[in-house]
């Protein structure tokens, strides 16, 4: 395997490329603003929040399913990524509206004037008027994409060192980084930590400087960046795995005792992998939640972690498609079966409601598949292509 | 002849258990050395402290000519120093090929950020075949580790070894679970890599270590009962009533 | 006063001048205050009930305020009621009893008097009952009084505390008379003396009554410090400059307790408001005179575009202002220094000084004692929190410490003890008898849920603990979503029975609740059980010889499947049984279970796996440290919760085995 | 990837179904069934469901039927926005009823603004907000935070105030427009002690001692509880555990109702308060025929309360305006919407503001020991205002969208600030 690394990348990334571009495409093509409009917007939308899914999937899947590191909190860095793009999304549209409405008044306003009423628009609803210390950077996109980068980045680079430098393993460190998402969002639940608690960040679908454009233009827009998002990641966590530092972490995962004593510092590995997932991760929250329109605490909760590692068991892991094709699948079937467009079976004495049997069935299809098919969907998959064959 | 390695009245207890009592020893550059003991002997716990798993209590471990103590190093700087080590257990990742066993292994940069880009050169690869040969796996080179025979895993253990290239190797038990005309390819597998680096090997079977022709020191409790040649222990008494007798 | 008067000549003289009839005619003419009463208006209407005859208005207000009166809506007359059939009732007389008619239920209407009416009614009662034969009136008549003494009580009392017979009464009234001493008296060496006794009372009474004694008047101001000479200062306040609220309040305030302060801007006012200082001109009126005199664009000659700049606009307007004779802008410094020559300060509404002293003596040393108690209550919180999260996380401490199986699904067994518990209470209506047969029960049905669980799931997974945990976690999901399609999404009653209602109360500042009492005693009953099972038990024996080698175990003849089968429903049974007790305090919810969850993960890796003491050291701590950080910062327990769990982080950093860990070869594969 | 087209494919067939003669008016319900907002919001869905099929039976609305269009946001604020878009884009739906939380409002908010969409709110919420597609039919602060406020000022003479709350924007701006009131009305700041616990928090012991040791200088305490959810259940218990009857400490709860009290054993709560615009003990015909139907259809002991008599309210209001629209176009039905009477439940009637809101009255009930409310104060219909008079900087906005068009209109300056929200 290592043998020819080269060949092998291009060859993955250049069919990945390939068929995400073909995809987005076509599905420019049957939308609204661009075909046939055949695709409605709010299902292009769910198109590529589910694209920037599976970007976190993927490195889910490289900190998981190769490094062996289980981490139940990498959502915390998703949404941190989507916090430091809501906050410039944020600010920049309300000091746009602010702007207007301060344009009737006959001396020019002051600086202070303005950042008063920015701050009693954006804090208002949590009963404040001041802008907090850490928006200070708010008014300025590249700062806030550095950000995004940055803080996600620099959370796991102290989390990681602390734990691994440990040694924590194993159900340890998995309950640990549970742990640091539940923290992160009890900590943000709190109005005082200046992102509006509760609330979150809202109605971030409306780009600043783009009012122009309409949500189904834009929805495109944010198709695309995802797509591009997903082959960028996918290309870099491609060849990351397929040279020898993926032997090394595969190594790590299965025994990352033996790898010491051939002198690997296997903690600065570990402690690599989580930061470059991290920073990934936070970069597709920072595209997703423009297009879900609000991010707020809830979002980083533990269990949108563990579900994030179920999808990965779910596709199957160890594959970074298999981590894909399980974001893809859970979070689509998901979305349809709550909206209420399966059809109900009735069975004659009892109707299954999907919208309350769903979840019934997602949790026993969690069961079933980590008991039967170790490779997941895609290990399926393999097998019976192997069996056609 | 100088040493390479000199474990110095090292003790360490677990919950009260002494597992070493003041032990020293000391091994010099290319020497075969075995050593032998009953169950719970220490022999296990005597690597660990080597190779830097396990802290002991007090002693010093000093390491070639500038006499580094191993006591604060871990176990990945110990081995970039230049010990190896193999388990009881053969180690080796299952999952792999038996040659990206062997070229994780082999000796090259460790920084994670080369290692990133870090290419097999030809002659990385005309060194991991002359290792392959040497230990008789050349030909399933592209199997599954995780296929292959028990003594087989043992060999591919040894080879990565070899492909790490060490000053000292430390065996746990390479004969284990070997067919007898395994364990004597083994030995000379052994004999044949003393000659460039030394070893240490922990051993059940006096067979094989008679066969091994080296020093032999027998533990016992933790501390050294007797060392010398095996004739000069298998007739030591104490040695006899403890391990021989049994 | 004279209202009191009356009474006393009405109690005193026996006669009652007005018949029944004419306290009749009375309430007809009046029925419109009584129906629709407030507290602001029966107080009037109260003190012309006093003329009538005793027994008859005191029955009434007894029906009034126990919501007993109806009126028929169309004659708005006052009456009784009484069921006839399903759809007629009877009218009838108060006073007479009589049936006046039957009417349908749409023809009459409940009174309701609201609690503050209630209050005065019963204070009003108080006159007529605090000398009746009934003890169980002269009851009531205190009871009412406890809530408010008014000054002209104080005689009532006296002569009350005189009359009464009944010893326990006696302590009452006597208790009632010094706080009406206290409060109303004239005389100050009796309340000087009276206060000597309170001192050792730390009840909260006592402290109510005492504070009320250091009450103090708003903030006032003067020019000359003599002034203050003759009066009962309380407090001399500094004025000072006071930021505006930042974000990270949380952290400043976790510190320290904020003092009384004045900003510079409110003193300003009070200053002014006194006639001590003009008019101050702030940002936004200067702005606004400003904006009044633009002319072509320009305030005098200079281009408004320069106006958006605040030191722009002060020069500018404080040129205007010479102009035009306004007062100048001043900033807040420069106002400190005006405010600099005066004085502000608080008088105690209490005249006499020494009396103002003597109580803050007594009350600081009431609180010095309260203050032993309320640690005494933060020790006592710790305890019960720990305890929750010890019958929590026990179970789990089992499965997760023995087997090293991570269960996400077992708060949804905490979950379905609890519903166990709700469905014995649907067909078992009472509720001691109900939770002695939910408790077994709950251990049973979860038992046998975890049993099923580890044959159909775990079973297949030991190899790899991080599966179990994904398997477990859709069983999790799977057995919320099925409580709800089952009981629905509402949460559902769990009630305690009656013994465990209310709290063991030691005084005003220490009060436990029962339930929580029962917890804890749940706990440590868990937790001897546990340590019998483990320690004395076959089975005990065998799971511990299966977790520390399993090989080795089967060897020796334990079979390990039936061991795990049996830890894991054991475990699971103790979640069950947990669940109840968790149910009795919170509610029953589909989402009980996961609540709890991740705090129960986070007591057993902090207290080391394996070891029942380690859950026990690991719940104490996780229990005491979050009671102990909200108690620095009580507004925010979301902020406790937070820095509890980074406590936990950190602490996993040095003790990465917890706190009590196994040691040795046997904790190294894990 | 070929699973994906699979679904692509699914989502778009199941749209396909027959046109008619007549196409069935559609009502989208947006409330969480999972989640933990599924306590309380379920139970709104089942009311939908229970008027659209009453309606059915007299006929539908414009001889139209109506069909309902159920999906589940899960207690996950973003999905509300999705919930809300596909629900107007995909399933074309002519209105929405949904939405608790005023998160999840805020998260709808631009998708309903974008898309000129429809929605009925039918909670209690914090006011400070009039967006031209939602009709608010809950009721804004000085429906029901104020007037509790002064009852306890004036009938129980409550002296000292603890303001205890979820930890969200409902509570939020609620205390800070009652604290300000407060201080309004000559309560000292030091006597105003304010709490905010998270969701679902259960361990209220040192609370609830906090709030009985504030008494501790003799003046009266009262509790104003803006907790939500289940929450309230622990909050209660300990309460009573805690001795704290109703005479000593009232507490007076905005998101407490019939159905949270049905969770709970309300012996001991008895005589403490709740404000809102409808109690299920309230004595009309209309009342006592709706809960008959809501007991046939949903079981003997379910119970209702007043978020549900908002949306039988905000229903009735709609049928009406598509009626008098004979169109359901938005922008008809919504100039139908203004003044548009019909009536309570209590009573009276109610009628849609140009402002969004709802004139209603305002009912103080004491907890009875069955878990039903003695309604103690009832006064006439209170119009609800979007912008609270009680803090300076809301006191000069005004919203009339009949009139001025606009939600957010400055009397001082007389201008429009802005037309869509900021959310």
């Amino acid at each position: 395997m290592i043998t020819d690394i080269n060949k092998s990348v291009k060859k993955h990334s250049l069919i990945f490329l390939i068929t995400i571009f073909l995809f987005t495409l076509l599905i420019t093509f049957l939308s609204e603003p661009f075909g046939i409009n055949f695709i409605s917007t709010s299902f292009v939308k769910v198109l590529g929040k589910t694209l920037c899914l599976c970007i976190a999937a993927i490195a889910m899947d490289v900190v998981w399913g190769y490094c062996g590191i289980l981490s139940l909190g990498h959502f915390a860095f998703f949404g941190l990524g989507g916090y430091m793009i809501g906050m410039w999304l944020m600010y920049e549209r309300t000091s746009i509206i602010v702007l207007n409405s301060l344009d009737g008044s006959q001396l020019p306003f002051t600086e202070i004037e303005l950042q008063e009423a920015i701050g009693n628009q954006i804090f208002g609803v949590v009963g404040g008027t001041e802008i907090p210390l850490i928006w200070t950077f708010a008014d300025n996109l590249y700062f806030q994409i550095i950000f995004v980068i940055l803080i996600p980045g620099l959370l796991a680079f102290i989390f990681g060192w602390l734990a691994f430098r440990s040694r924590v393993t194993g159900v340890y460190l998995s309950i640990l980084t549970q742990a640091m998402t539940l923290a992160l969002s009890l900590y943000l639940f709190q109005n005082d930590s200046g992102l509006r608690g509760n609330n979150g960040l809202s109605g971030l679908q409306n780009i600043p400087h783009l009012e122009n454009l309409s949500q189904s233009t834009i929805s495109i827009l944010f198709l695309w960046l995802s797509s591009i998002g997903l082959i960028f990641s996918f290309v870099i966590f491609n060849y990351i795995i397929q040279s020898k530092f993926g032997s090394v972490i595969t190594a790590i995962r299965d025994n990352e005792t033996r790898l010491r004593f051939f002198g690997y510092n296997v903690e600065i590995y570990k402690l690599f992998i989580f930061v470059i997932t991290a920073i990934i991760t936070g970069l597709a929250g920072a595209i997703y939640y423009p297009q879900a329109g609000i991010i707020n605490p809830a979002e980083i909760a533990p269990i949108a972690s563990i579900y994030l590692a179920v999808w990965v068991a779910i596709g199957g892991r160890g594959k970074l498609y298999g981590a894909i094709l399980g974001a893809a699948s859970v979070s689509l079937l998901s979305s349809w079966f709550t909206g209420g467009n399966a059809p109900n079976i009735p069975l004659g004495f009892f109707t299954i409601e999907w919208v309350n049997w769903w979840t019934v069935f997602l949790g026993i299809g969690f069961v079933a598949i980590t008991i039967f098919s170790k490779g997941g969907l895609i290990g399926m998959l393999n097998t019976l292509l192997v069996k056609i064959k | 002849m100088k040493t390479l390695l000199e474990v110095d009245n090292v003790s360490i207890s677990f919950d009260g258990f002494k597992a070493i009592k003041n032990l020293s020893f000391s091994i010099g550059y290319n020497e075969l050395q075995a050593i032998i003991g009953p169950n719970g002997a220490g022999k296990t716990t005597f690597m660990d402290i080597i190779t830097g798993q396990t802290k002991p209590d007090n002693g010093h471990i000093l390491w070639g000519e500038k006499s580094i103590d191993l006591i604060r190093k871990t176990e990945s700087e110990i081995a970039l120093l230049g010990i190896g080590r193999k388990f009881q257990k053969p180690t080796v990742f299952e999952n792999k090929t038996i040659i990206d066993n062997l070229i994780l292994s082999q000796k090259k940069n460790r920084n994670p950020f080369k290692v990133l880009f870090q290419k097999n050169t030809n002659t990385d690869l005309i060194s991991i075949d002359k290792i392959l040969k040497d230990i008789n796996l050349y030909k399933i080179k592209d199997r599954i580790a995780g296929e292959i025979s028990h003594g087989q895993k043992q060999w591919l253990e040894i080879g990565m070894l070899l492909s790490q290239n060490p000053k000292l190797m430390l065996i746990d038990e390479p004969a284990a679970g070997m067919t007898p005309t395994e364990r004597n390819q083994t030995v000379s597998i052994l004999k044949n890599i003393s000659k460039s680096s030394s070893i240490i090997v922990v051993e059940h079977d006096m067979e094989f270590v008679r066969n091994l022709n080296c020093r032999v020191t027998v533990l016992n409790e933790g501390s050294i009962l007797s060392s010398g040649s095996i004739d000069f222990i298998t007739q030591n008494e104490k040695v006899i009533e403890v391990y021989l007798g049994r | 006063m004279k209202y009191l008067l009356i009474i006393l000549f009405s109690l005193l003289s026996f006669n009652s001048a007005f018949s029944e009839e004419n306290f009749n005619n009375f309430l007809f003419k009046n029925s419109k205050l009584i129906i629709n009463s407030s507290s602001k208006t029966v107080g009037t209407f109260l003190e012309k009930i006093n003329v009538y005859d005793q027994n008859t208005v005191s029955r009434f207000l007894n029906l009034w305020k126990n919501k007993k009166l109806f009126y028929i809506k169309e004659t708005k007359k006052i009456v009784l009621i009484s069921k006839f059939d399903n759809k007629t009732y009877y009218a009838i007389d108060i006073f007479s009893n009589a049936k006046i008619g039957k009417m349908r239920k749409k023809d009459f209407k409940k009174i309701k008097p609201n609690s503050g009416v209630r209050a005065k009614i019963s204070s009003a009662l108080v006159n007529f009952q605090i000398f009746s034969n009934d003890t169980n009136k002269r009851i009531n008549s205190i009871n009412a009084l406890e809530k408010k003494i008014l000054p002209e009580h104080l005689k009532l009392l006296r002569k009350a505390f005189l009359l009464e017979e009944d010893d326990r009464l006696k302590i009452k009234i006597k208790k009632l008379l010094q706080f009406a001493i206290l409060q109303h008296g004239a005389d100050d060496n009796e309340r000087i003396n009276v206060l000597n006794e309170l001192k050792t009372n730390i009840s909260l009474e006592v402290r109510a009554v005492l504070s009320k004694l250091l009450r103090t008047s708003e903030i006032k101001v003067t020019k000359n410090i003599e002034d203050l000479n003759n009066l009962n200062i309380a407090q001399i306040i500094k004025p000072e400059v006071i930021s505006k609220k930042q974000f990270g309040e949380a952290i400043k305030s976790f510190f320290y307790k904020e003092k009384l302060k004045l900003s510079v801007i409110d003193a300003y006012k009070i200053a002014q408001k006194n006639g001590f200082l003009d008019k101050r001109v702030s940002l936004n009126e200067l702005k606004l005179i400003l904006e009044n005199n633009i002319v072509d664009n320009k305030i005098l000659g200079i281009d408004i575009k320069e106006f958006n700049k605040n030191s722009k606009r002060i020069e500018v307007y404080n040129k205007l202002a010479k102009i035009k004779n306004l007062n100048i802008y001043r900033d807040e410094t420069e106002l400190l220094n005006d405010l600099k020559q005066l004085h502000f300060y608080k008088v105690y509404i209490e005249k006499n000084k020494y009396i103002t002293n003597k109580t803050k003596q007594v009350l600081d040393s009431i609180n010095f004692k309260v203050k032993f108690y309320k640690y005494l209550d933060l020790f006592i919180d710790g305890l019960s929190l720990s305890s929750i999260y010890f019958l929590g996380a026990i179970g789990l401490a089992i499965t997760f410490g023995v087997m090293r199986v991570i269960n996400m699904a077992h708060g949804e067994f905490i979950m379905m003890g609890a519903y166990t518990g709700y469905v014995v209470q649907l067909y078992i209506t009472n509720h001691t008898l109900s939770l002695i047969i939910a408790f077994p029960l709950a251990f049973i049905i979860t038992f046998i849920a975890g049993v099923i669980m580890e044959r159909l799931v775990i079973k297949h997974l030991y190899k790899n603990p991080l599966d179990t945990l994904l398997a477990t976690f859709g069983i999790s999901i799977a057995l919320q979503q099925l409580a709800k399609n089952i009981f629905g999404t509402q949460a559902r009653p769990l009630t305690s029975p009656y013994w465990l209602d209310g709290s063991l109360i030691v005084n005003d500042d220490l009060s436990i609740s029962y339930i929580r009492i029962a917890i804890f005693v749940l706990g440590v009953l868990f937790f001897l059980i546990l340590l019998f099972v483990m320690k004395k038990t076959r089975f005990g024996l065998e799971t511990r010889s299966v977790t520390q080698n399993p090989v080795m175990a089967s060897n020796m003849g334990v079979n390990p499947e039936k061991i795990n089968m049996l830890t894991f429903g054991f475990g699971s049974g103790i979640a069950g049984v947990a669940g109840v007790a968790i149910g009795l305090f919170s509610k029953v919810t589909s989402e009980l279970g996961s609540e709890y969850i991740v705090q129960s993960f986070m007591t057993v890796v902090v207290g080391g796996v394996g070891s029942i003491w380690g859950t026990l050291a690991g719940a104490s701590l996780i229990g005491f440290l979050q009671k102990f950080i909200e108690w620095f910062n009580p507004s925010n327990t979301l902020a406790a919760q937070t820095y509890m769990i980074i406590f936990i982080i950190l602490f996993i950093q040095f003790r990465p085995k917890g706190l009590i860990a196994l040691k040795g070869r046997a904790a190294n594969d894990n | 990837m070929r699973l994906l087209i699979t679904i692509l494919f699914l989502c778009f067939s199941s749209l396909g179904f027959a046109d008619g003669h007549k196409k069935p008016i559609k009502i989208g319900i947006l409330h969480s069934l999972s989640g933990t907002m599924a306590i309380s919001e379920t139970t709104l869905k089942d009311t939908m469901l229970m008027l659209i099929e009453q309606q059915n039976k007299k006929g539908g609305i414009l001889g139209r039927k109506i069909e309902p269009v159920v999906v589940d946001p899960a207690s996950n604020w973003p999905l509300f926005a999705e919930k809300a878009r596909e629900l107007l884009t995909v399933q074309k739906v002519d209105v929405l009823f949904g939405c608790w939380t005023s998160v999840s409002r805020k998260s709808a908010l631009p998708v309903l603004e974008e898309l000129n969409g429809l929605l009925f709110y039918p909670v209690q919420y914090e006011g400070e907000e009039s967006s031209k597609n939602v009709f608010y039919t809950g009721a804004s602060p000085n429906q029901q935070a104020i007037p509790a406020t002064d009852y306890y000022l004036e009938e129980l003479d409550v002296k000292k105030f603890a303001l205890l709350g979820t930890d969200y924007v409902y509570p939020r701006t609620t205390n800070k427009i009652l604290k300000q009131y407060l201080i309004d009305k000559g309560i000292p700041e030091s006597d105003i002690f304010v709490n905010y616990t998270p969701f679902g928090h259960s361990d209220w012991s040192k609370i609830v001692s906090d709030v009985v040791s504030l008494g501790a200088d003799g003046k009266k305490v009262g509790v104003i509880s803006t907790i939500n959810g289940d929450a309230n259940i622990g909050f209660y218990k300990e309460l009573a555990a805690a001795g704290v009857k109703a005479d000593d400490i009232p507490v007076v709860a905005f998101s407490v109702g019939e159905e949270e009290l049905s969770g709970l054993d309300t012996t001991n709560l008895v005589g403490h308060l709740a404000a809102w615009n409808y109690f299920q003990s309230a004595e009309s015909d209309l009342n006592s025929s709706f809960i008959k139907a809501w007991k046939a259809k949903m079981g003997n002991k379910r119970v209702t309360n007043d978020p549900m008599e908002a949306h039988v309210i905000g229903f009735n209001m709609y049928v009406k305006a598509v009626e008098k629209a004979g169109t359901t176009g938005v922008d008809a039905v919504r100039k139908a919407m203004y003044g548009i009477k019909v009536p309570n439940l209590t009573g009276g009637t109610a009628e849609m503001l140009p402002n969004h809101h709802l004139s209603k009255p305002v009912l103080i009930g004491e907890i009875l020991e069955n878990g039903q409310f003695d309604i103690i104060s009832q006064t006439k219909e209170v119009p609800g205002d979007a912008w609270t008079d009680h803090l300076p900087e809301s006191a000069v906005l005004k919203s009339d969208w009949k009139s001025l068009g606009c939600g957010m209109y400055n009397t001082k300056t007389n201008t429009c600030i802005q037309l869509k929200s900021n959310y």
